[in-house]
């Protein structure tokens, strides 16, 4: 699955990574996964959030047949 | 007219003012984000702003709905893209047949906007360069 | 820059919001008062303002001075005469540091005008004329 | 004394009205004779008040050689 990143995530590891993910996962999980992937970036991925189908989650499980799209959504500064 | 968008061009503060003034709604309140030149002592360059856009607009719709279930009238745009000193990145606008409404309201959705809307800033000042929202 | 009058032609909405637009400054909040159709169940046709105008002035730059003097920049103009449905009557403006104190003293302002300033309203309503702010 | 008048007041009454006014009054005086020319617009009267030198006044005494222009004020409207 190509999980898309955005602000400072995008601008250092690229607009999307690739992971490939289980029937069921939390967002917590692809959270770890981009960490072990990109330690450097461990701080700015404890401070964001995941986006399933453009809506913000929380701690549900995810099944992967419901997804159409995955965003990590770093801390927003808009305004 | 609620208009609800993310926008790369100008603001067009005018047309977006000029739209609100309805003659069922006696108050108006307009709140107007421009990029600022000092922040205590770091001074700003210019911001670049880049957003989600398809989940940026559903979140600013959401907030928008809120106040238009009231009954008033909604306007909210946002820019993106390179902004110099002076540009407007943000337009809220709230007509309301009292004016109390109207500022709480425009208060609320600029407050929620950015708690909640996935666009960031990338911020050049003159000693480096800051990624707005971050702890750092 | 700041600004303080009564005016008997349009309000010029756009200079004046361009005029809030500091760099050093990165919020402002803009209320407009317009004219409105309907009260209750009260329609409204036209309204003409009356002033006195050089105290009215006073007590504007009055309310203006205490924003003012906190660092803000401020826009306080009314238009007085002959105003139509939609016509705007009133804009108060507010440029400052942070957005919270835009809002704040904007509302406080526009509550101050209507408290303070000599300005009358003279509502010509379908059913009859009504006097602004007597107790009938 | 020309006393300016506004509103409803200059409408019914006229732009101003002429009082002989002693050394030291209040503004509580002058709307009382008004009124005793007026008793029409008492009403109105009971809910205005006076300005001299385009300052609001209470209910200090007001000494006539310091004033240089006396308005009565209804109840304002603006916004």
């Amino acid at each position: 699955m190509r999980i898309k990143l955005f602000s400072v995530l995008a601008e250092k590891i690229g607009p999307t990574i690739e992971l490939d993910l289980p029937e069921t996962f939390t967002a917590q999980n692809i959270l770890e996964r981009i960490k072990s992937l990109h330690p450097d970036y461990e701080d700015v991925l404890d401070q964001s959030l995941v986006a399933v189908n453009e809506e913000y989650t929380n701690d549900e499980k995810i099944s992967l047949e419901s997804v159409d799209e995955i965003a990590i959504i770093p801390p927003v500064s808009g305004g | 007219m609620s208009l609800v968008k993310i926008v790369d061009k100008p603001i067009d503060v005018d047309t977006l003012t000029k739209s609100l003034i309805h003659n069922e709604f006696g108050g108006v309140d307009i709140f107007l984000g421009n990029i600022r030149q000092y922040t205590d002592d770091i001074e700003t360059e210019k911001i670049e702003y880049t957003t989600y856009k398809s989940m940026a607009e559903k979140e600013m719709q959401k907030l928008a709905d809120i106040v238009l279930a009231k009954g008033m009238d909604v306007v909210m745009v946002h820019r993106v893209g390179e902004l110099q000193l002076g540009d407007v990145a943000v337009f809220i606008g709230v007509s309301a047949p009292h004016r109390a409404e109207a500022f709480e309201n425009c208060q609320m959705l600029i407050d929620q906007l950015k708690h909640t809307v996935p666009i960031w800033k990338k911020e050049y000042d003159k000693d480096k360069i800051r990624w707005g929202g971050l702890e750092e």
